[in-house]
């Protein structure tokens, strides 16, 4: 693909590593030219989709696998964890007026990446979790 | 290397002003909490969070915000979010927040509206 | 090892793409609690050995693999890059005297990449060149 | 997104005083170095220049004050660096700028060390 940037990293499960993948996204995003409101949602996502991978990354391998494919029209995030996996289907839907009054205020992050996304693909088995996120830029 | 999150505190017009500095993320979820909860003691009704300096936020950071809510509701308190990056207004849009809380550009205007 | 923190990224060539790895190194550091001064002059390397990567990069591969590995005590660095490679004994020691007065004011990445670290390996061939750094921490 | 590099330029006391502002590199470099023409057209002749808000550096960055040294040099002027990151002058140090330009803590101590 022209103009195609491409950025891999392995993050250790370490505090706030997350925002050198944003600083990354940040960089392809100002070379490429991205509209400021582009990449605030794409950071969001980015920063959802491994929040949520160096959470229930494996005890064994606890490292994160982070891939972003940026052209000026479309960003591709992919996120590995080898933790032991979940059902996405059987995630509840968060609702503010039923996380009022309960103690586990959380449980946000699956459905802002869904909201704010172009595309959203789990997969998830007891190997690991690999979520790809699609977001046009244009 | 500077702290990931820093946050002021202000009282102005009867109204608590929080400002975020950073990523607002667990830990400065924590800290807009707790700093809420000192003066929510003290019987503050009226609080404004400015995040004017937080380009970064996630999901854990701001659901820390439903229990300020929470207990703003409990005694008729309101809760203004102000200069918020587009992302992170989209962000609170998700997460249901402006039913319960009101948005504006300023500090200003935030205080305006809840005097 | 005992607190062993790895961080490993492919870097594409784009602007200022070191300060993606400067931002890991950082987050790296003040999680083993690294003193200010030492963080200070891991910087430096990781910049030095990134941009010369990034400048010499193959016209095919134009990728960068970088990796850090760190412990409270050292932290090793390495980059590699699939560029024609060089002969690092043939490039001659610079010096400011001799700067002054020719056009190119280059030339002081390795000296300081030397000067700065505790150990220090250059391999090159044309395949490309790694280069592995040692900086001690303490 | 910020700028990774911004330059303020004053004239205080006969001398010209440049504070950078981020990543000192090729353009970081090259900014300094434009700056700096402008005023040594004019007669400058005693520079300072502050890294306090620089926390890094490159080498490529720091070959252009070289130039600007050996265009002083020529003219019996003089430039100071101030405000360093220890790293930072250490690099310097390595490249052997200190032999023709001098250091200070301060702008402050700068300017008196000139005049
Ligand atoms: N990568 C993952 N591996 C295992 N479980 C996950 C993963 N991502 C999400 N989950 C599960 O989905 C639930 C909802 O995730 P999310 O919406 O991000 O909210 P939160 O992480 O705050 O609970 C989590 O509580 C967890 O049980
Ligand atoms: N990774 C590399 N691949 C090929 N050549 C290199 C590499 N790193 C350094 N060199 C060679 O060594 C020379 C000196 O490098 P360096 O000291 O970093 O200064 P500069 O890059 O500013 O010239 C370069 O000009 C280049 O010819």
């Amino acid at each position: 693909m022209e103009n195609n940037v491409k950025l891999k990293m392995t993050l250790p499960d370490i505090p706030d590593i997350e925002l050198v993948a944003v600083e990354g996204l940040d960089k392809m995003a100002r070379h490429l030219g991205i509209s400021d409101e582009k990449i605030g949602e794409a950071r969001i996502l980015v920063t959802e989709a491994i929040i949520n991978a160096i959470e229930h990354s494996g005890k064994e391998k606890m490292e994160v696998d982070v891939e972003f494919t940026m052209t000026k029209e479309k960003l591709v995030i992919f996120v590995r964890d080898y933790g032991q996996g979940f059902k996405p289907e059987s995630v509840e839907e968060p609702d503010i007026l039923k996380k009022m009054g309960t103690e586990n205020k959380r449980g946000w992050g699956l459905k802002i990446m869904k909201s704010m996304s172009d595309d959203f693909l789990i997969e998830s088995n007891e190997n690991g979790t690999k979520i790809t996120l699609i977001k046009n830029l244009v | 290397m500077e702290a990931e999150f820093n946050l002021t505190s202000e009282i102005n017009n009867d109204c608590l002003v929080l400002k975020t500095d950073g990523y607002v993320n667990n830990y400065g979820g924590e800290q807009i909490s707790n700093e809420f909860n000192k003066h929510f003691k003290n019987g503050i009704k009226k609080v404004v969070i400015s995040l004017a300096k937080s380009k970064v936020v996630n999901s854990i950071g701001i659901s820390f915000m439903i229990e300020i809510i929470e207990q703003l509701n409990e005694v008729n308190g309101k809760l203004y979010f102000t200069d918020m990056d587009s992302s992170i207004e989209k962000t609170l849009t998700i997460m249901g927040l402006f039913s319960y809380a009101g948005k504006a550009s300023t500090i200003d205007e935030a205080i305006k509206s809840l005097n």
